[in-house]
């Protein structure tokens, strides 16, 4: 390799293209250095920091500071700048940011050091912002790793719980379990690919999606490559909680800290979903014979698995974690339309941030409501709720309606997006599914309202000896941002002019 | 002086702002005088579009003002209000039945009224709403704003069954309104409109028409959605339980008025934009109702002994006139059933009303160990015997126009339905006013004698009675001035294509 | 100047290595219970990867699945320091390594 | 003498796995661990990536093996506690593996390559360093970040807090 082919390569190395994420790793090394500056009565203005950061880098991307590299490769073809993967970086944005309120809430009740809990936390959202603009195998692998790493931590962080590490070493197994059946599949990929491009005379990268997608599109019966492909998607599937990768879903939403199982219920599923439609999409298009069978498949099995074992949960966490399984179904549903409907995809990314409003919305009423047992929070908790805490009470019925798909919310217009393209794409019996699996949704979602609202559910009886205490008053700034994300969820209910123009719902 | 598009758009916004003004954290007393308002300016405004709406020529929509939501470039969705000849009196019904109801909840003293305020003027806004959209999404979206309010509202405020009735009245609605949904994304899809828009679809399907067996499928879709809704026969066993928990304003909003929103759609929608699959169904529909909701309800009704049991019975028996009229697939039952929805609606919720009134005066609904209540309470007794002439379709009130226009449509469909719809007309003679004797004449129970020698029963204040002589005076003006509802629905059933589209009837099947 | 092993040996001898020592690793995570060796089948896993990955590097004639197993290493190197971080903070509330006996997350 | 010397190292590779699997003591399987590594790091040398050989034995054989031991020897297992399988998860993990075997052999077997590999030099040092600092310059910087990650993970997981961290 020469020195210009060196040059021309370096050259490509655009840092300003990712400023979003450099500024997040800068100011996650930035905490540690505080840490170690600052005396010990400033430490807790750290969290404050980490906020404001990314608060200012959320503004700079929503006012689209960043966007002048939209449509353009760099870094030699590894990352690749598009108008969803700006979309991805704002959701993750808004993700972090989230989950950095809860944790201001769940942390202080635990004996755990938090400025690395914000390091970890920033450090991962900056590689899911890279993860969702990967163009490349290597660059994809890498930053799902990272992310895959600093969840197995951040699962595990509670680690005075015993219930806690269990969850972190299920996903650790399970993680790392998937990310090996991934990896071959990248290797099998790049095996078939690799050969053909340099027979051909080219000197392209056998991991670069651009070249991959060419071969299929050359040789759609590849047999090595579709087997690399449907190993590839596997291993996005365990991301998403798509069945049968479902498996650790509920253990480690239990068992991980309330704001871990918010990031990985949000930030997570969304990274899986974001890098499906990448693959599916532009990537992996040529193989649909085999896809659409695949995925419509795993998406009804995926939803009909969710709603059922959901139905009987008591305990929150789980139930969110079951529900979120039948969520990833519904996008499944979306995603497999897409193939044939090309608005599909805009309604996936629609579908994420109703469903990011509602679950923060709901997540952060769980972590008032949930006491320093943060695992083992049951319906029964919830008793009262809306008479002792009307605000919550208040929260939690808009975030669990619009989870469940209620028309005024945000919820149901997400819903709507995926029905119609589904019906678009004539999957009549997959639409089936997902209709009854929506109206079985009703029942334990609808249970939890139950909980919070209607008193004298218990049958007449002994009264149990010591109620429920009283969830501690949100702050300020826990109303401010309970409040934002409830009412955002009934407002993009009946207004969603500014989120699909920006998503380009056509 | 604003449009009056503009005063359609008001009516519908006041409630649901006042909803939001009062659960943002509104005082309580100022609550209470808001509620009153919001409740008061649709009914004012829906009077008002009623004397603005033309006399002659106007088979299209009127007021018609539209709002792009953010889905009109992609889906076709947009927010386009209006109302026609059909929904014209709907929205009336839902303006007035949505004042009593109101009046009668501030006055109830309910626990948490705040909540029960709230919920109640979400509901009515999202009644008016389903009346006054011509988007069919928004028809839909408006339906299920009301209805999950209901849901609500039993579960906290409901009577002995709530947790049970809540449930399995949320399960037994989310299917049908569900099915509807997935109808009516099937009407979007096929008819290649690429709008929601009711006037667009129409201009599309009249363009390239529908094949026989999508129509004969998505009607079928929208026929058991709606017929959920609407209680249908034997998908109508949410009704009564439902009915019967409910607290008495929930109960009168819904019986009275949300419950015809399925009825609506198939008259509004499914008939004209799918005459082929109405063709197809009318017969089954018609035997559906005929034997189910008239007969079988019909004699289950008369086995009743709780009150407000009954009047749920009553209203699914009711629904079954309005299916059988449907069926005929004629201008004139079309045109009976939007004026039987009416009239029904009124006096359902009046009964719904009474029935609480009843309540607290006797605190029981058990009809046995009633009696003799007309000499303590004899206004409430003449309200009570007026409502149930009025269902019963007694000439001089406004459901024996109803009830007349679907008969003379049924007998040209068929002779034997005719029969039997008309012995449904006997019985519901024999429960209302057996329901009535045992209530007011006649001695009373000694466990009633107990409780009126506590708590001497009072007669209706002035506060119970202003929502009961709104209603009465509608069911009245009605029934001695049908032209006024005739009127705007001839001008849209008759000039319009509906004759047009609506197929010849099909002659019964040979046996 | 081809290295006589892929003449003599073939691609697809090393590819078989590969897909037997990636099956046993998933053999072993399935069958075992102790946490580290299931760990260790894991690490066979990748290693299996690397392995594919560097045969076919060389067959095709770039550099990039070389360099690919590098970050490979790396990843993998940090995914076991976690995982035995983990299992030993587990260890000393639950004194045992044994998957069955962590059991009591609800089912 | 090349294919004599694949045959060794795949056989001492595979051989060593497969006692990983099924070895009762821990401390064993780390051992056949590290064996099975050297045949692979051979393998490795055989496709002429000594380079690639030479850090699989120093990360693995050198870092991770260690730790393993260290840990296992740590937490004191007693060595034999394996359970006997139970009958269900043997016969799962048996078809389990079976498939996977047979669905990968075949899957080689129908997609078929010539057996002439690319001319190419075997890389040296210089070319590794080359593509890592210009091509993969930002997964090298991600990877980093990873570094530092699971380090602090560790620092969180094992280090012990006996006052609380901050005050709040």
């Amino acid at each position: 390799m020469t020195t210009q082919t060196l040059q021309a390569i370096a050259d490509t190395n655009e840092w300003w293209a990712i400023a979003p994420e450099m500024l997040l790793a800068c100011s996650a090394l930035a905490l540690l250095v505080l840490e170690i500056v600052l005396p010990r009565a400033q430490h807790r203005f750290i969290p404050h920091f980490a906020f404001a950061t990314q608060a200012t880098i959320f503004i700079l991307l929503v006012g689209g500071v960043y966007s002048e590299y939209e449509g353009l490769t760099t870094f030699g073809g590894l990352l690749q700048h598009s108008a969803t993967g700006h979309v991805a970086r704002v959701f993750f944005m808004l993700s972090s940011l989230l989950v950095c309120f809860l944790a201001t809430i769940c942390l202080p009740r635990t004996k755990m050091p938090r400025v690395e809990f914000y390091h970890i936390l920033l450090a991962v959202t900056a590689a899911l912002m890279l993860l969702a603009q990967s163009n490349h195998f290597v660059m994809f692998f890498v930053a799902l790793e990272t992310v895959t790493v600093g969840f197995y931590i951040l699962v595990s962080y509670g680690r005075e719980n015993a219930l806690t590490l269990e969850a972190g070493l299920k996903y650790l197994v399970l993680g790392a379990l998937s990310s090996a059946i991934m990896l071959f599949g990248i290797v099998l990929l790049y095996g078939a690919v690799g050969r053909v491009a340099t027979f051909a005379g080219g000197v392209h990268n056998g991991f670069e999606f651009g070249t991959v997608a060419n071969f299929l599109h050359q040789h759609p019966d590849n047999f090595l490559a579709t087997a690399g492909a449907l190993l590839v998607l596997g291993g996005v599937a365990f991301k998403i909680g798509a069945f049968p990768f479902q498996v650790w879903i509920p253990d480690v939403y239990q068992g991980a800290p309330t704001p871990v199982t918010a990031f990985l219920a949000v930030s997570s599923k969304a990274a899986g979903f974001a890098v499906l439609l990448t693959l599916v999409l532009n990537v992996f298009s040529p193989l649909q014979a085999v896809l659409v069978p695949v995925l419509s498949l795993m998406a009804a099995a995926t939803i009909i698995f969710g709603n059922l074992s959901a139905l009987t949960q008591r305990n929150t966490k789980r139930l969110m974690g079951l529900s979120g399984v039948s969520h990833a179904g519904y996008l499944l549903l979306g995603v497999t339309a897409a193939l044939t409907v090309p608005w599909a995809a805009g309604a996936v990314w629609f579908y994420l941030f109703t469903y990011l409003l509602a679950s923060m919305a709901v997540f952060g009423v769980m972590a008032y409501v949930g006491g320093p047992d943060d695992a083992g929070q049951e319906l029964q908790h919830y008793e009262y709720l809306a008479r002792n805490r009307p605000f919550l009470g208040g929260v939690l019925a808009v975030g669990v309606g619009s989870l469940a798909g209620i028309p005024p919310l945000a919820g149901f217009m997400g819903k709507l997006l995926l029905f119609v393209a589904a019906f678009q794409a004539h999957l009549y019996w997959l639409l089936a599914v997902a209709v009854g699996g929506v109206v079985v949704s009703i029942y334990y979602y609808f249970g939890w309202i139950k909980a919070a609202y209607f008193e004298s559910w218990r049958p007449p009886g002994p009264k149990p000896e010591a109620p429920a205490p009283v969830p501690a008053a949100p702050s300020w700034v826990g109303v401010v941002t309970l409040t934002a994300l409830a009412l955002a969820t009934v407002l993009l209910g009946f207004y969603q002019e500014p989120l699909t123009s920006w998503l380009q719902l056509k | 002086m604003p449009s009056n598009a503009q005063l359609l758009q008001l009516a519908i916004a006041t409630p649901l702002g006042a909803a939001l003004v009062i659960a943002l954290g509104l005082p309580k007393r100022f609550a209470t005088k808001l509620a009153a308002v919001a409740f008061t300016v649709p009914a004012l405004i829906a009077l008002w579009l009623w004397a603005q709406f033309p006399a002659e020529g106007a088979s299209h929509y009127q007021f018609l003002s539209t709002h792009d939501t953010g889905l009109a470039a992609g889906l076709g969705i947009s927010l386009k209000l209006g109302l026609n000849g059909i929904s014209l009196p709907m929205f009336l019904l839902a303006a007035i039945v949505g004042l009593a109801a109101g009046l009668y909840a501030l006055r109830s003293g309910a626990e948490r009224l705040k909540l029960y305020l709230t919920l109640l003027l979400i509901m009515h806004g999202g009644l008016l709403g389903v009346f006054a959209s011509v988007d069919i999404f928004f028809f839909y979206f408006f339906h299920e704003l009301a209805l999950i309010p209901t849901f609500i509202m039993v579960g906290i405020w409901g009577g002995r069954d709530r947790n049970y009735a809540a449930m399995k009245l949320t399960i037994y609605l989310t299917v049908g309104a569900m099915l509807s949904l997935i109808g009516l994304i099937a009407l979007y899809v096929k008819s290649g409109a690429h709008s929601f828009d009711l006037m667009a679809l129409k201009e599309a399907i009249a363009h390239q028409g529908l094949a026989a067996a999508t129509q004969k499928n998505i009607f079928g879709l929208l026929m058991f959605g709606f017929g959920i809704l609407v209680s249908l026969w034997p998908l109508h066993t949410w009704a009564p339980l439902g009915y019967g928990a409910a607290p008495s304003s929930a109960a009168m909003l819904h019986a009275g008025v949300l419950k015809k929103f399925g009825l609506y759609g198939l008259i509004q929608i499914a008939l004209p934009l799918l005459p082929a699959g109405a063709a197809w169904w009318a017969w089954k529909l018609a035997l559906l109702a005929g034997v189910g909701n008239v007969l079988v309800v019909g004699f289950v009704t008369i086995a009743q002994r709780d009150l407000k049991q009954m009047l749920g019975y009553s209203s699914v028996m009711h629904m079954g006139y309005c299916f059988l009229g449907l069926a005929c697939l004629s201008v004139v039952g079309t045109g009976g059933v939007v004026l039987l929805m009416v009239a029904h609606g009124l006096s359902v919720a009046l009964l719904f009303m009474l029935a609480t009134s009843v309540h607290h005066r006797t605190h029981t609904f058990d009809l046995a160990e009633m009696g003799g209540l007309a000499q303590k309470t004899p206004v409430l007794a003449g309200f009570f015997v007026a409502a149930t002439m009025a269902s019963i379709g007694l000439p001089g009130f406004a459901n024996f126009w109803g009830e007349l226009t679907i008969f003379v449509a049924l007998w040209k469909f068929s002779p034997g339905l005719t029969a039997v719809a008309v012995a449904g007309v006997v019985i519901s003679a024999i429960y209302g006013l057996r329901a009535a004797a045992r209530i007011f004449f006649g001695p009373p129970s000694e466990q009633l004698a107990k409780v009126t020698a506590e708590h001497p029963p009072a007669d209706l204040g002035w506060l119970e009675r202003l929502p009961a002589l709104i209603l009465l005076a509608a069911l009245l003006f009605f029934g001695f001035y049908p032209k006024a509802l005739s009127q705007p629905v001839d001008q849209t059933l008759n000039p319009a294509p509906v004759e047009r589209i609506l197929p010849v009837h099909p002659s019964p099947p040979r046996t | 100047m081809i290295t006589p092993v892929l003449a003599v040996i073939g691609l697809n001898t090393y590819l078989h290595v590969a897909a037997l020592l990636f099956a046993l690793g998933f053999i072993g995570v399935l069958l075992r219970k102790n946490t580290l060796v299931v760990f260790m089948c894991l690490e066979l896993m990748l290693i299996a990867s690397t392995i594919a990955l560097a045969a076919f590097s060389k067959f095709n004639g770039t550099l990039d699945g070389n360099v690919f197993v590098f970050f490979i290493l790396t990843i993998a190197a940090a995914e076991v320091a976690v995982g035995l971080a983990i299992i030993v903070a587990l260890f000393r509330q639950r004194h045992t390594v044994q998957l069955e006996e962590l059991n009591h997350l609800k089912h | 003498m090349a294919d004599l010397l694949f045959y060794t190292f795949a056989f001492l590779t595979l051989a060593c796995a497969a006692l990983v699997v099924i070895n009762k003591n821990a401390v064993n399987a780390a051992m056949f661990l590290i064996v099975s590594l050297v045949g692979v790091a051979g393998l490795f040398v055989l496709l002429d990536a000594a380079l690639l050989a030479f850090v699989l034995l120093l990360v693995y054989a050198g870092a991770v093996v260690a730790l393993f031991l260290f840990i296992i020897m740590l937490l004191d297992t007693t060595p034999g506690a394996m359970k006997p399988f139970k009958a269900a998860t043997m016969i799962a993990s048996t078809v389990g593996g079976a498939l996977l075997v047979v669905g990968v052999l075949s899957l080689y077997h129908r997609a078929q390559f010539p057996a002439a590999a690319a001319p190419v030099a075997a890389p040296t040092l210089k070319a590794y360093a080359e593509q890592l600092f210009t091509t993969y310059l930002l997964p090298v910087q991600v990877v980093g970040f990873m570094l530092l990650i699971a380090m602090l993970g560790v620092i969180v997981l094992s280090k012990k807090f006996a006052v609380p961290e901050d005050v709040s």
